[in-house]
């Protein structure tokens, strides 16, 4: 049966779901249960935000609190996940990959290709990403470009209740190491998610929204801005298709290329810094493999060459807003809109 | 405003998920004459384009529903009457015309729930009913559907009738796992459906295999089935597109499942991309798979239809309607003649195997003819 | 032959001997050849530390893991991998242990629980808090092994992971390798408190140091702390002093190094010799027999070097292989 | 000349392997130098300036050195000066003998010794008169005191300045002498020699009591741990009385069938086990005693050192007054009877 409900919960259903299939599955990260050794409730936080809580009580032991110790524990996942567990590992914000990602992309990422086949690596790596949490430089980034760079990671990040959740037990299912991002301030937006358990398979991007005269593709919260931008220019008979690229390794660039070669134009949002993104590379391939569909230079709307910054006033000018998307919408479809070079900065 | 020589045309409302659709073309122009079920406009839905027929006759006096705009449901979108009615008053009806508020609408929904659950001797079995009193109607989908392919007949045959829709077990949001995946297992899951719900006996409508397991019903338990109206049904003759059940159990993406869809429809371009979303967030459940994988294997094995009924049901004492789309690609409609005088027929042109959906003003034309001839 | 007054049978001793001289024969045959300029690459080479992981390894099963550090070849052979991949994945043969695309400091073999050298100082202490992780939700009594240099001992991913293995009480065994070097550094400067023994009591772990030169040291202090991580009882440190008879890595000059240091180690501390003395002196084992296997070690050697050289390389399209599982 | 004081400081004392069979205590590197420092600072208050120290790598003299700049930066002369031994360091018991030999060669008044009984051991084999000073490094000894260094530091300060006269400042001990094939390898034992069937060194410490043979202690104390405590347990027999005692253990372990007696005793920190004892008796100075086995182990001192086979030829011999440690007791209770810490006058003329 299906019914509303938030991304928060979606995710916590997966991972109790998967942990009632798989017995291999367990799940650890800094006070995903809450308050381990602690005189109070034995499942006081779960997660710092709440994701994880409840869980302790059905499944115990096999989730793990863990000292805040990410290069321990993420490479412990790591480990667990080369002899046979499938784990996933909690790093609360992405942002502290920077103490763990030697075991991110030296080590997980590495083992099937170095060892030749003979290894896999079924560890799944969730946090959160994304700005506009008032979480400052620290807590707030969209790193993941990073982790698109690497080959051998597989990287998730949904922009709904439904698809966090089929795509979080298909990551564990996945036999690849997946960076699963969970953008926070999508955390408490609800829609119709299946009680049972479902799997959407990875490389598949979402049509959210059909139209011919311009194609926006986009990933996380953005997505939400984009479809506002396009119900705001549908009153002006401007019809966008919006492209919800779910994974972003692996990507479907089958789906973009078919829209844009219908369309014939691209505007790509990415809330992570301008260079070298998602939008950069979207628009590089597109201009490689589709351009005599272009009817102008494809559009990039991302987060500017900052560090996400803490004042609500200045963070809500950070993310991409739905005005700057119309407005690259416009611009690619006025005369001189293919002229435009800038990066938004 | 009451008039009854004014009759208004207002956007429909197809299944209780629909809150507004796109006008996106008219098939008549002012001042033409209008036959009742006549084609009247296109409206688009996130779920699928359908055409609009009058339910009444008379001139189309005014089109106020502008091609490419959406509306609420239950907008004013045209003004049907007779030609002696003066401008003057079409333009106070749609002056005093209202719009039934959404958000009372919203409540009456919240009111009685869209969906039910029954737990059954055969699982969980999801269930929608509508109407009051009359004869018991029970809508069986086919393979791979659920209770949203009745979408355009339901409301319809519920205005005369009492009517259940549920999801065979392996479908829709029912129980995952089939326990006998044969014609006899599903035909006794709709059977204990029946009792768990208190329906001593029920019209049957049945679409393809829902028509197989209808008229299974009918052989098992000839005093539950009061009559069987069997829509592109399966189970009168051998033949079935195999190419279509593989590719539907086969396909894991959009991209494999729109061309299989397309199959279904003498329009391929009803096949919206919300259908296909949809099908494919059912798909996509655990067990899907394995539930349609022992059901066609135990149905459609060898590229064929394991169960032909013909004889066996032309022999009952049940009326039984037959309506097929002429240009099924997935069932012929070539089988529609199978019974020969044991049936009532009708092939309806520019339709295909949804021909519920592609031409539902007829068929559910047909059907309400049907089952109040059987009553 | 006398009575057998060591803790090993004779087939035990004869099979750590023979892994011992297995090491030993690899590793100065790499020497020789990378000198010639046939192996691409680094190579860092175990020679002189035979001994550690030969008596550490003779405890293990195949269910046990080790995580091994640059300096692997070693822990390879003393856990079973098969010399003849080993030698084939540092020519970067198809025929290798990773088909050519690891090379000399990622040689695994999962299947021997050999969860590969490292290229990365200390990055394999978490990987194996993990492996004993995995054996202890199975509760299938398996133990990890992770080593380390007195270099890598000072990464943050090491000392994070003997918390981690103390918090959780994991069935994890940090073996230090202590040759005195780290790369070109002295020890006694790169490690704050001199003493490993102290950082384990720091995290609340026992720790033990032994001759790492003396295999039956190495042995009877491994077996103790290994039965004590397989039966529950939680994680330990094992501090092995040894020597490193060639440099960091291939072609080191060695310059930081006294004069005669090498010579004067090789004299009087080579474990091998020592072993061997000490078997034919206490009339267990006759010198034949020794120099038998020997001789079928040398035959062994020549024979992997022989394959590897006339194996093919990985076909080009092995470029783009095993990325993924599935993608 | 003024009085020098050498200290022999082991930074790899306490790391075997009864860390992980028994729980016994691993002192810190850190905890040592802290040792030292107090040692130090109790040698300088009573008078001595210079110190010698054994070179080592392990950590102890770094942290030391630290120590004591820390005291000349805040202006402080809280401490002796330190000349370290010039010798190579070859991290190996080797060291110690070598350091000891140059202390004695240099002259030195006394030796403090930081370590177990097996560094008490090795400073023993090469001090000859001059007095030894010990500090357990753990609580695995039976040879060194247990007792605050700072108060063992005062001791030899006192000592060696001359402010106890000789007879009260030092005391003779005893040892066993090991002699193999008529004197073709030697060694000693300061508190126990243990005969076990193992014949191979390992990981050297001794604590597999099925092995257990024969015991040869020069004294039986109930208070103190490991081989010691088997044969104090059974009949004890103190340190300044003449000889020590011989146990011997039955082969059949924990079930003897020889009508054993069952001794259950503390052989390592926190493990008691059952050994079971055939017979025992007094062994006294000078008599060369002939051990029974024919092959296995000599333990010195609770460590693994020489195999040996049944070609081999031993014999121990227990001398009294072997060596030369300084009295902390003595000491202290002579400069207590004697004001030496106060400003004022003795009340009583001490009777010499």
């Amino acid at each position: 049966m299906s019914r509303k409900i938030s991304m928060k919960t979606a995710i916590n259903e997966a991972l109790d779901l998967e942990m009632r299939r798989d017995p291999t599955v367990i799940v650890m990260g800094e006070d995903i249960v809450g308050g381990t050794g602690a005189n109070g409730e034995d499942d006081a936080w779960g997660g710092v935000l709440g994701v994880t809580k409840g869980l302790y009580a059905k499944h115990g032991d096999r989730l793990m609190d863990t000292p805040l110790s990410e290069s321990a524990y993420i490479g412990a996942a790591v480990g667990a996940a080369a002899c046979g567990l499938r784990p996933v590992a909690e790093l609360m914000f992405m942002d502290f990959m920077g103490v763990c990602f030697d075991q991110i992309f030296n080590q997980a990422a590495k083992f099937r290709y170095m060892f030749g086949g003979k290894a896999q690596t079924p560890v799944v790596i969730r946090g959160m990403v994304g700005a506009g949490f008032r979480a400052a430089a620290q807590h707030s980034q969209m790193l993941t470009p990073l982790f698109t760079h690497i080959p051998g990671l597989k990287v998730v990040c949904p922009s709904n209740a439904y698809d966090a959740k089929g795509l979080l037990i298909q990551s564990i299912r996945d036999n690849d190491p997946v960076i699963f991002c969970e953008h926070k301030n999508l955390y408490g937006l609800e829609c119709d998610v299946p009680a049972e358990s479902y799997a959407i398979p990875f490389g598949e991007a979402n049509i959210l929204r059909d139209g011919d005269d311009v194609t926006i593709v986009s990933y996380g919260l953005t997505v939400h801005r984009a479809l506002e931008a396009a119900t705001a220019l549908a009153k002006d008979r401007i019809e966008a298709e919006v492209i919800d690229l779910r994974t972003l390794s692996p990507i479907d660039w089958d789906t973009i290329i078919e829209s844009v070669e219908r369309t014939g134009r691209l505007v790509v949002v990415d809330e992570a810094h301008p260079r070298c993104n998602l939008a950069t590379d979207i628009a590089a391939f597109v201009g490689q493999n589709a351009f005599g569909a272009l009817k102008a230079g494809a559009q990039m709307v991302t987060g500017p060459h900052t560090p996400v910054p803490f004042s609500p006033s200045l963070e809500d000018l950070y993310v991409p807003s739905a005005e700057a998307i119309a407005a690259a919408v416009r611009r690619t479809l006025s005369p001189t809109g293919s002229r435009s070079h800038g990066i938004a900065a | 405003m009451s008039n009854e020589r004014i009759k208004p045309i207002v956007m429909p409302k197809w299944g209780l998920s629909m809150s507004e659709g796109k006008v996106t073309g008219w098939l008549k122009r002012p001042g033409d004459h209008v036959a009742l079920g006549d084609d009247l406009l296109e409206v688009e839905t996130d779920k699928i384009t359908n055409v609009v027929e009058a339910g009444e006759s008379g001139v189309l006096r005014r089109v106020l529903g502008e091609n490419d705009t959406v509306y609420p449901v239950k907008a004013l979108i045209a003004v049907l009457a007779d030609p002696d009615v003066s401008d003057d008053e079409i333009d106070a009806f749609i002056a005093g015309f209202v719009v039934p508020a959404a958000d009372a609408d919203a409540d009456a929904a919240d009111a009685t729930p869209r969906y039910l659950f029954a737990e059954t001797a055969a699982g969980t079995i999801r269930y929608a009913t509508r109407g009051e009193g009359g004869p018991a109607v029970l809508l069986v989908h086919g393979f791979g559907g659920d209770l949203d392919n009745w979408l355009f007949s339901i409301d319809a045959l519920a205005e005369s009738a009492t009517v259940y829709a549920l999801d065979l077990p392996g479908h829709g949001q029912s129980t995952k796992s089939v326990a006998d995946p044969s014609l006899s297992g599903l035909s006794a899951a709709v059977l204990a459906f029946m009792d768990h719900v208190g329906l001593a006996k029920a019209h049957f409508i049945g679409h393809s295999m829902g028509g197989a397991v209808s008229m299974r019903t009918a052989l098992d338990a000839p005093d539950r089935v009061a009559s069987l109206s069997l829509i592109a049904s399966a189970g009168l003759g051998r033949e079935i597109d195999h190419g279509y059940i593989q590719g539907f159990v086969g396909a894991t993406s959009r991209r494999d499942l729109k061309p299989v869809l397309e199959t279904l429809f003498a329009d391929r371009g009803l096949v919206s991309r919300s259908l296909i979303d949809d099908l494919l967030k059912y798909k996509r459940l655990d067990g899907v798979e394995d539930a349609l994988t022992a059901i066609s294997s135990a149905m459609f094995a060898d590229g064929a239809q394991s169960s032909v009924l013909t004889d066996l049901i032309a022999a009952a004492k049940t009326p039984i309607l037959v309506v097929w789309g002429e240009e099924d690609r997935v069932i012929p409609a070539a089988h529609a003649n199978a019974l020969g005088d044991a049936a009532r027929v009708a092939v309806i042109p520019n339709a295909g195997h949804m021909v519920q959906m592609e031409a539902s003003s007829k068929v559910n034309a047909l059907l309400k003819d049907h089952i109040g001839k059987a009553a | 032959m006398s009575e057998n007054p060591f803790p090993l049978s004779k087939d035990d001793l004869l099979k750590a001997y023979r892994t011992m001289r297995t090491i030993r024969d690899f590793e100065e045959r790499l020497h020789i050849d990378f000198a010639k300029g046939d192996i691409p690459g680094f190579v860092h080479l175990y020679a002189g530390e035979e001994a550690c992981a030969t008596g550490i390894m003779m405890h293990l099963n195949d269910n046990d893991r080790i995580a091994s550090t640059h300096r692997g070849h070693g822990h390879c052979i003393a856990k079973g991998v098969d010399v003849h991949a080993m030698m084939a994945e540092i020519y970067g043969r198809s025929t290798g242990a990773c088909r050519g695309k690891g090379g000399s400091m990622h040689i695994a073999d999962l299947s021997k629980g050999m969860m590969g050298a490292n290229g990365i100082l200390g990055a394999g202490a978490p990987l194996i808090c993990g492996a004993a992780l995995a054996a202890k939700v199975r509760g299938d009594r398996g133990v990890g092994i992770t080593f380390v240099g007195d270099g890598a001992s000072n990464q943050g991913t090491f000392l994070e992971s003997l918390n981690l293995a103390a918090v959780w009480n994991l069935p994890v065994v940090f073996v230090v390798e202590n040759n005195g070097y780290a790369e070109s550094t002295a020890m006694e400067w790169a490690v704050s408190c001199d003493s490993y023994v102290d950082r384990a009591t720091g995290f609340g772990m026992p720790g033990v140091t032994v001759d790492g030169t003396d295999l039956f040291a190495v042995h009877e202090a491994a077996g103790e702390i290994i039965r004590r991580a397989r039966d529950g009882g939680g994680p330990a440190l094992l501090e092995c002093n040894m020597v490193r008879f060639y440099g960091h890595f291939e072609g080191d000059a060695q310059t930081y190094r006294a004069k005669g240091e090498v010579e004067a180690l090789r004299a009087s501390r080579d474990c091998l010799v020592m072993l061997a003395e000490r078997v034919v002196e206490a009339g267990v084992v006759a010198r034949d027999e020794l120099h038998r296997i020997d001789r079928e070690v040398a035959d062994l050697i020549e024979d992997a070097v022989r394959a590897a050289k006339a194996a093919p390389l990985p076909a080009p399209s092995e470029l783009l292989t095993d990325v993924y599982v599935s993608y | 000349m003024a009085p020098v004081v050498g200290i022999v400081a082991n930074p790899v004392s306490a790391r075997d392997i009864r860390r992980v069979v028994a729980n016994a205590t691993s002192l810190q590197v850190t905890d040592r130098a802290n040792i030292l420092l107090r040692v130090l600072a109790a040698l300088r208050a009573c008078g001595v300036a210079d110190v010698l120290m054994m070179p080592e790598n392990g950590g102890i003299r770094s942290h030391v050195e630290r120590g004591l700049a820390r005291a000349r930066a805040q202006g402080d002369d809280l401490y002796p000066a330190i000349h370290a031994v010039a010798m190579p360091i070859t991290g190996t018991v080797a060291d110690t003998h070598r350091a000891t030999r140059e202390m004695r060669l240099a002259g030195a008044s006394a030796i403090v010794v930081l370590g177990g009984d097996g560094t008490h051991r090795a400073v023993a084999a090469e001090c000859g008169a001059v007095p030894i000073a010990g500090i357990s490094t753990g609580t695995n000894n039976a040879f060194p005191d247990h007792r605050e260094p700072t108060i063992t530091g005062l001791a030899t300060g006192l000592a060696v300045m001359g402010r106890v006269p000789p007879h009260i400042a030092f005391r003779g001990n005893k040892r066993i002498d090991v002699s193999i094939n008529d004197g073709a390898t030697t060694d000693l034992a300061l508190v126990d020699v243990a005969l076990v069937t193992e014949r191979y060194i390992g990981a050297r410490a001794l604590w597999r009591t099925e092995n257990f043979r024969e015991l040869y202690v020069t004294f039986a104390d109930p208070e103190v741990i490991g081989m010691s405590a088997i044969a104090g347990l059974l009949e004890p027999v103190a340190r300044d009385e003449s000889g020590g005692l011989m146990v011997r253990l039955s082969p059949a372990g924990r079930t003897p069938s020889d009508g054993a007696t069952i001794l259950r005793a503390p052989i390592a920190p926190g493990m008691m086990a059952s050994i079971g004892v055939t017979d025992w008796r007094r062994m006294p100075a000078d008599v060369a005693f002939v051990p029974e086995v024919a092959s296995g182990s000599i333990a010195l001192d609770g460590e693994r050192e020489i195999s040996f086979t049944t070609r081999d030829r031993l014999s121990l011999t227990l001398r009294d007054h072997a060596f030369r440690t300084v009295n902390v007791g003595g000491c202290m209770r002579f400069a207590a009877q004697n004001r030496l810490f106060t400003d004022a006058p003795a009340p009583v003329s001490a009777d010499f």
